[in-house]
């Protein structure tokens, strides 16, 4: 296990490097520079002001030379300096990743375990009427954009009703602690987490259905029923945990998807995350944070799909580790 | 009757870089720099001058020395005090390094020098007439000695932990989420500031900041804060108070660049033809609420030297295209880069392309962000661009850098972008900077407003109006030319 | 004879809309006896498996009983509400399901999986549970039973799997046990296991049997009575003896006609002919798993320095259990795979040297009919195109090859209209006929036929060996045949090579290896053909 | 054929779906015969109520354009964007997933790790980011999501042509002398065409909301009307005029809902076991 954990590990660095090094070009092929931006934003500015800028920000090395002293910085865990907010990379991430986490994280087990618990109750009652709502629902779900259901949820839970905050990540300013803390930012958090939640559930839902019906009929569901089990415990022991192999894939895919899938959810809500992070770094062509971002988010797909699969290998014991 | 206590929820947007204001000046950080920093005066709306770190001020009769008293008993935040020698360092040193727009107005200066720890003194080299009009926080930060002498002014770490002199000093910054300003105890002014802490919300969505007033959370909206669309809905919510003072010093003038040096918008013709073609009536309405003024000359209403005396575009699409047919414009398609600052903006390029394309001028917007419209203006790369610039109250700061040709120069979108070129409107601007009465000043500025308004190197469009929106018990919020960028030191909150 | 315990009577299952007759089951009955194996043959989709079901209760969706009863105990089960059937399923009637691949659940260990029989019935204690499953798995057989029952379903081999699945329908001593073609993915060896482990259970439990399949071998080897089925209905039933040896409806006797004969008539007349093949130390291993950045590997020693001849008409045949490395010889003779070591020689050339398109010219003497008969032709080419299209890719103009793929499927016995239609439309006899008229489109000296006719039935497998040992002889064909049915071997082999894990372990002419093996792994597989002590009984 | 049509047209979602399609299909195609005017022209007053005037039954934005006109404009943008670009992702995936399954080997591990590379940097935040840094316009937008949308494409030709390479058939030809190329296009490829066109249908739905989401952040073409952008446009103004975001936010429900119904009919359709059964 350790080696194939290793292995992975290796893997994972190759083509982390490999990310680093496409998405460099890819951000420096971008017009203007962070040097331009914050030109713009100063309200004057001349030729010395932005070559100085430039100098200050090594951008006035050859791109290969800037490459290289990335890479070497990255290679030493060093992410690089922010041009614009005037502090490591590394500090900003990490200062932004758990309010990312956060919000990915509630949303993805609020959708995994009630999309899987929608689709295991649509399966059980396939055809009747539960199942056609749930069903439609959750193709109600898969179908809406996200951005507008964030839209017509702030519209409608926090302007008219007030019933919840409608963005940010707490209540600035109210200092509080312990449990009136995590209370606040509970409350924070609903919105952003269900609608960013809704779409994974709706995925989760139908996926999980799909997968309980199939696998309802393989033989060895047969063989349960002959040797005479009760169906519920058909339905979990044997259909359950047999369908929810696709759906830890999936989830696996997900999990690591959602560190850079919030943007538009973070955006919408204001919530102090890395996806607004990348967003804001690229309007101001911050390209550490911009490379820091996806280094980041990367990683974590990549660390994902690594805990899916061993999690797999647990769950699924015909892969066998080596 | 002010009491003290309490503390103002401000928005602000976006989440400037750094607070040091010696280093970045953009609008954010002069917003919050505004309390913890201070420049030597302040100018109340029609710009005359105010007391700050200065407590008095002499200008020689020739106008080319002037002397400024310090305030006693001013500490740095730090407790440090504060001397002259900390202004000669700043002027002198720190800023002229640092500060580009304060660097081409100290070219006029000779010598800055403290005769004694309470004393500064400027001397010019030539009378200079905007000179007293570059003391306020944002041009002309006091920055302190004892921190920045001899050390590398960009890596220095006191960058965040700003030390000023100011009435609120610097406490924490959630980076994403929130700035906090405290009370500086031992201020100057005995009984300032009113207010025990700030707390600047970053909130970078414009929808959320409206439902941030509006659920209570921020009490402050400076101008900008929202979108023009949700203005008046909130302005009439209850207990809340609307202003458009405060941007006096700004003068903040949009224009369109038209580029002089290629394509139909090289022609004369077809730059008028663009003034009557554009309906800035209903952009102001639609897009800005009513707020602000029809720009009809390159100097703001409400910076000096402004006339009303010159030729009016109105909207007149039968004259736009009498002048197209003229010029025998052929169709050709105009590049317009909207400015990449929000909604209202988008909305506006889309209305004027509509305007111009009923003309039948061709318009095909070129979508940027910010990094990329600054360097497409500084490369001089487009046809048409909108853009919105200050004037600081005088037209020799902040509108003949637009049109000089002398200014004629890649790499900046502050000078003269647009690359018109006119021997007679570099003499006139020239000699209006250095004449050394109002009338004289005036007299030029006239002429040269008519000059250009004849040629219209760009296209004005509106005298922005950026009002402020804030509960009515904030008291005393907006007070000088500059508005909230000049501290809260006076407000407070009434019970 | 004892009574019956289950009667079915008059049953009849109709079919759901569109299916390809309007009753699975049309009017059946016949009864079972307690300790007595009552055999159900016919062909396939006669209804053999929905007869089972229904006994079970577990007739697929859409399908339902219409008519007649099954009784049992006094009882019509048809008439049973689920939880009633619950009741009897496991504990009285038992099944024991056609596929061990996928009848037990591959994430549940086999331990468990017997366990649950009791526990669905609220028996004994957990730690009693697994006792009993690991007394029932010793029972059955399974070799190192303690560690059997911590395996996993994957962990098992095939022969395995069905005896676990036999361990659960025996677990409660049911009254009925129901085997549906438990053995048909079996290799011989393995089924004659299980075929001695039903009987003996049979015989102690004192069960009645239901067994299920089409293979007369087995039903000669354990049928106490048989009843043949077609088209949903029972044509004839009878004592085994009786149906065996003097069938008397038509369909009965076609297909016992068709069973090929054990004894193999054919002299060895292939010496001082020309060498068209000749294979020497040829070795193939697989690696699996690992890649650019490693990973797991398995390695198969798939086949081991294996060396043949093979001369101009000859027929050889390649026989061994599954998985001794039949197919990979044939593969890597064929060349679509390279062996690690060895060489082949076609005509004196050696293929290892080619590539390109010398590679591909050298095909064209060298043809493989392929083991499934669908899964070997596109589904979305239409048959005309399958036959047409070797020749068009060696240079032969479009109009040319398709007048002669008419004129190949004539030779197979097919209408020539048949090139416009796709394969689904025809039946598994005619599509392995269509595989044998591509086969021969490109005109080859040798053909390879890896398991051609495993997957058809009796009357079907007789048709296209017929056609093959035609075809031979008018083309003077060489003959490669690679299959795991001793009988089709007997019937056409000049030799035989016999395949034991990678290796050939003995070859020789037919008929010595049938009559005096030297091998003892050849011994074990021949004794192992179902039926042969019967027919050798009765040439005997 | 007349059999999937048979069984496709038994799934009531799915019909549906194909009509909610062929409305909007119909709709954008004659866009211009059914609304002259351009959608940007400025043809009443700002934020007219849906309803108000029968001219503009679901009235006008913040600068008076009809909403109406904006949504049949936007459809053909929705479409256009939806339809090119998953012809393109399919263009870069089915080549790569096919060389990749049937050369297998070194080949199909340097194929696979391109493609795992591209799966690994988050799909939405790289479409922002090639958007942002080629500039806005249809030409990038699609080409953007062309680029984060070809590698599931590209996997499930590969897991298909796996399979299908040890397929007998792929075999006999192989044996009768055809090339790799004439066995990928003529043998293989039409074997995997089920799937694909599944999958198909559900990326032109996830297309036209990746459209949607990168117009709604401001990255889409400012030229263009797309529903995305009327919902990014309406979005300040979502307070005093709902309909503006409601309605194209409907459109795109709408069509991605029609477009899941048709993957779900063509799945079931298509799919060899269910056919199967149903016969
Ligand atoms: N689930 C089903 N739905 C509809 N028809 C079915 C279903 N299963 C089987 N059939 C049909 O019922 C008939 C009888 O099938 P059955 O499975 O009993 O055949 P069988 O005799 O067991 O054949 P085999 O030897 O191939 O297993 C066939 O015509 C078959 O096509
Ligand atoms: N492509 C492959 N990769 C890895 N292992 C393989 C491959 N093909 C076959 N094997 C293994 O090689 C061994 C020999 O396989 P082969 O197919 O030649 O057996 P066979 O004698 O034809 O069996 P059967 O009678 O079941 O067809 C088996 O253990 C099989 O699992
Ligand atoms: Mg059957
Ligand atoms: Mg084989």
């Amino acid at each position: 296990m350790l080696r194939f954990i290793l292995m992975r590990l290796g893997k994972a660095a190759i083509i982390l490097i490999a990310i680093l090094i496409l998405n460099f070009f890819l951000i420096h092929a971008a017009p203007g520079d962070p040097a331009a931006v914050m030109a713009g934003e100063a309200g004057a500015a001349d030729e010395k002001f932005i070559a100085d800028l430039r100098a200050r920000f090594g951008l006035d090395k050859p791109l290969l030379t800037q490459l290289g002293i990335y890479l070497g910085g990255v290679l030493q865990f060093d992410l690089g300096f922010s041009y614009r907010q005037q502090m490591p990379v590394a500090d900003l991430i990490f200062s932004r990743l758990p309010a990312t986490l956060l919000l990915t994280m509630t949303a993805f087990v609020i959708s995994l375990l009630l999309g899987t618990l929608a689709g295991v109750l649509a399966s059980a009652r396939v055809g009747k009427w539960s199942d056609t709502l749930i069903s439609t629902l959750a193709l109600l779900f898969y179908a809406t954009p996200l951005f507008w259901a964030a839209l017509m949820a702030v519209l409608l839970f926090s302007v008219t009703l007030n019933w919840l905050p409608g963005f940010g990540y707490e209540t600035v300013g109210a200092n509080y602690t312990g449990f009136r803390r995590v209370l606040d930012i509970g409350q924070h958090l609903i919105l952003p987490a269900t609608t960013l939640g809704l779409f994974f559930m709706a995925v989760y839902m139908r996926m999980t259905r799909a997968s309980m019906l199939e696998v309802s009929q393989l033989d060895f569901v047969k063989t349960a029923r002959a040797k005479g089990l009760r169906s519920g415990i058909i339905q979990r022991r044997h259909i359950f945990r047999n369908a929810m192999l696709p759906v830890v894939t999936l989830a696996g895919l997900q999990a690591g998807q959602l560190v850079g899938g919030a943007v538009l959810t973070e955006t919408v809500f204001a919530w102090p995350g890395i996806g607004r992070l990348m967003f804001e770094a690229l309007a101001q062509r911050d390209y550490n944070v911009l490379l820091g971002v996806f280094f980041v988010s990367s990683a974590m797909v990549l660390l994902f799909n690594l805990i899916t699969d061993v999690l797999y290998r647990f769950v699924d014991p015909r892969i066998r580790v080596g | 009757e002010p009491v003290s206590g309490g503390r103002a929820n401000v928005v602000i947007q976006p989440e400037p870089p750094s607070l040091m204001v010696g280093l970045v000046q953009n609008g954010p950080t002069q917003m919050v720099a505004g309390n913890i920093y201070e420049g030597l005066l302040r100018y109340d709306t029609d710009l005359e001058p105010m007391p700050q770190l200065a407590k008095s001020w002499e200008v020689s009769e020739d106008g080319l020395t002037y002397t400024f008293k310090l305030h006693d008993n001013v500490k740095w935040h730090d407790g440090e005090p504060f001397t002259s020698a900390d202004v000669v360092f700043s002027a002198d040193k720190f800023l002229r390094e640092t500060h580009a727009r304060l660097r081409t107005s100290l070219e006029h200066v000779e010598s800055i020098t403290a005769p004694d720890e309470a004393t500064v003194v400027f001397k010019l080299k030539q009378p200079f007439g905007p000179f007293m009009g570059i003391f306020e926080v944002g041009t002309m930060p006091m920055i302190p000695k004892h921190i920045y002498e001899g050390t590398d002014y960009e890596n220095n770490p006191a960058n965040n932990t700003p030390i000023g002199t100011g009435p609120f000093k610097f406490e924490e910054w959630v980076k994403g989420s929130h700035i906090r300003l405290v009370r500086n105890e031992d201020y100057y002014e005995k009984g300032l500031p009113y207010l025990d802490e700030i707390y600047w919300h970053v909130i970078p969505d414009a929808a959320s900041r409206a439902v941030a007033y509006e659920t209570g959370v921020v009490d402050i909206l400076p101008g900008g804060s929202v979108e023009n669309f949700d203005v008046q809905r909130i302005a009439a919510m209850d207990n809340t108070c609307i202003t458009d003072k405060g941007w006096e010093y700004f003068g903040p003038h949009s224009w369109m660049w038209l580029n002089n040096r290629e394509g139909p918008t090289a022609d004369k013709r077809f730059r008028q033809a663009v003034m009557y073609a554009m309906d800035r009536e209903f952009a102001k309405s639609a897009l800005w609420n009513d707020l602000g003024k029809i720009a009809h000359s390159p100097v703001s209403s409400s910076t000096r030297f402004f006339t009303d005396d010159v030729n009016k575009y109105d909207h007149d699409p039968e004259k736009a295209k009498a002048l197209l047919d003229e010029m025998g414009y052929d169709g050709e398609t105009v590049r317009l880069l909207p400015l990449p600052y929000g909604e209202t903006w988008q909305r506006w390029a889309e209305a004027v392309k509509q305007n111009l394309g009923e003309v039948g001028i061709n318009v095909e917007i070129v979508a940027t962000d910010v990094a990329g419209w600054n360097q497409k203006l500084a490369e001089w790369d487009y046809d048409m661009a909108f853009t919105y610039l200050y004037q600081y109250g005088d037209p020799a700061l902040g509108v003949a850098r637009n049109y000089i040709s002398s200014n004629i120069a890649k790499g900046s979108q502050w000078n003269n972008v647009e690359g018109y070129e006119n021997p007679k409107v570099d003499e006139l601007f020239a000699q209006a900077a250095v004449a050394v009465t109002k009338e004289e000043r005036q007299q030029l500025y006239t002429e040269v407003q008519q000059i250009l308004t004849e040629d219209v190197p760009v296209a004005w469009l509106l005298e922005l109006g950026f009002p402020t929106i804030y509960r009515c018990n904030v008291k005393d919020l907006v007070t000088t030319a500059i508005g909230v960028n000049d501290g809260f030191k006076d407000a407070y909150i009434e019970e | 004879m004892s009574d019956p315990v289950l009667r079915i009577e008059n049953l009849r299952i109709a079919l759901p809309e569109g299916a390809d007759r309007d009753y699975a089951v049309d009017d059946v009955s016949f009864e079972l006896n307690a300790g007595e194996i009552l055999c159900i043959v016919g062909e396939s989709g006669s209804g053999k498996s929905m007869s089972a079901n229904a006994m079970m209760g577990l007739l697929p969706d859409l399908v339902r009983p219409v008519g007649g009863s099954i009784l049992f105990d006094g009882v019509d089960l048809l008439t049973l509400s689920e939880a009633q059937l619950l009741d009897l399923r496991g504990r009285r009637i038992a099944m024991i399901f056609q596929e061990p691949m996928s009848a037990l659940n591959p994430l549940m260990r086999v331990e468990d999986q017997i366990a649950e029989v009791f526990e669905a019935h609220n028996l004994l204690t957990a730690k009693e549970r697994s006792a009993r499953a690991i007394a029932l798995l010793t029972e059955v057989g399974i070799p190192d039973p303690e560690k059997a029952a911590r395996a996993y379903p994957f962990q098992l081999s095939g022969g395995q799997r069905q005896r676990v699945m036999i361990a659960m329908a025996l677990a409660l001593e049911p009254e009925i046990l129901i085997a549906d073609e438990p053995t048909t993915a079996l290799d011989v060896t393995t089924q004659a296991q299980i075929l001695e482990l039903i009987r003996n259970l049979q015989e102690k439990h004192g069960m009645a049997v239901m067994f299920i399949t089409h293979d007369f071998g087995v039903v000669a080897e354990i049928a106490d009575r048989v009843a043949v089925m077609q088209y949903g209905r029972i044509v004839e039933t009878g004592s085994a003896d009786a149906v065996l040896d003097d069938p008397q409806h038509d369909y009965t006797r076609k297909l016992i006609a068709a069973i090929p004969k054990l004894a193999t008539d054919r002299e060895q007349d292939a010496i001082g002919r020309q060498k068209v093949l000749e294979v020497e130390g040829l070795s193939k291993t697989y690696v699996t798993g690992g890649g650019l950045f490693g990973g797991n590997k398995r390695v198969v020693k798939a086949v081991q320095n294996v060396s043949l001849t093979l001369a101009e008409g000859e027929t050889l045949g390649i026989v061994g259990e599954s998985g001794s490395g039949k197919s990979s010889v044939g593969r890597c003779l064929v060349r679509l795979m390279a062996p690690d070591a060895g060489t082949v020689r076609l005509a004196g050339q050696d293929m290892a040297k080619l590539s390109g398109r010398a590679l591909r010219e050298a095909r064209k003497s060298i043809q493989m009919i392929f083991q499934d008969p669908y899964a070997s032709l596109n589904p979305r080419s239409k048959v005309g195109r399958i036959i047409a299209e070797g020749p068009m890719a060696h240079g032969v103009p479009k109009a040319e090859a398709y007048a002669r793929a008419v004129e190949l499927l004539e030779l197979v016995d097919l209408d020539a209209l048949s090139i416009d239609r796709y394969p689904h439309e025809f039946s598994g006899g005619q599509r392995q006929r269509i595989g044998i008229a591509r086969a021969l489109a490109l005109e080859p000296r040798v053909i390879i036929a890896d398991e051609a006719v495993s997957a058809l039935d009796v009357s079907i497998q007789a048709q296209v060996l017929d056609l093959l040992a035609d075809l031979k002889e008018k083309l003077n064909l060489a003959l490669i045949f690679i299959t795991h049915d001793l009988r089709v071997a007997a019937q056409i082999c000049d030799r035989i090579a016999v395949m034991q894990m990678g290796e050939v372990v003995e070859m020789g002419p037919a008929r010595a290896i049938f009559e005096n093996p030297q091998n003892a792994y050849t011994r074990t597989l021949i004794e192992a053909i179902p039926g042969r002590e019967k027919e050798l009984a009765a040439a005997g | 054929m007349a059999d999937f049509w048979k069984r496709f047209s038994r799934n009531r979602g799915a019909v549906i779906g194909v009509v909610i399609l062929v409305i909007v299909l119909v709709v954008a195609i004659l866009a211009p015969v059914l609304f002259q005017q351009s959608p940007w022209r400025m043809v009443q007053r700002p934020f007219l109520a849906p309803f108000d005037m029968p001219s503009h039954p679901l009235g006008t934005d913040a600068l008076g354009r009809d909403v109406l006109t904006g949504l049949a404009y936007g459809a053909q943008v929705s479409l256009l964007v939806g339809l090119v670009s998953t012809g393109a992702a399919l263009l870069i995936g089915i080549p790569v997933g096919a060389l990749a399954g049937y050369f297998g080997g070194w080949a199909d591990d340097a194929l696979m790790r391109f493609t795992e590379f591209f799966q690994t940097v988050p799909s939405f935040a790289l479409a922002i980011v090639l958007v942002a840094i080629f500039q806005p316009s249809i030409y990038s937008i699609v080409a953007a999501i062309a680029i984060v949308s070809w590698p599931p494409v590209a996997r499930l030709v590969r897991g298909e042509v796996l399979s299908l390479r040890s397929r007998e058939y792929v075999e006999a030809a192989i044996l009768s002398g055809q090339t790799s190329g004439t066995i990928i296009l003529r043998q293989v490829l039409p074997n995997t065409i089920s799937p694909i066109i599944v999958l198909a249908s559900l990326m032109v739905a996830t297309a036209i909301l990746l459209e949607s989401s990168l117009s709604f952040l401001g990255l889409g073409d400012p030229n263009l009307m797309s529903w995305g952008y009327m919902i990014g446009a309406a979005r300040t103004v979502i307070r005093q005029a709902w309909w503006l975001s409601f309605f194209p936010g409907v459109a795109i429900l709408l069509t991605v809902l029609a477009l899941n119904l048709i993957g779900e009919g063509l799945n079931d359709a298509l799919n060899p076991r269910l056919a199967r059964k149903g016969k």
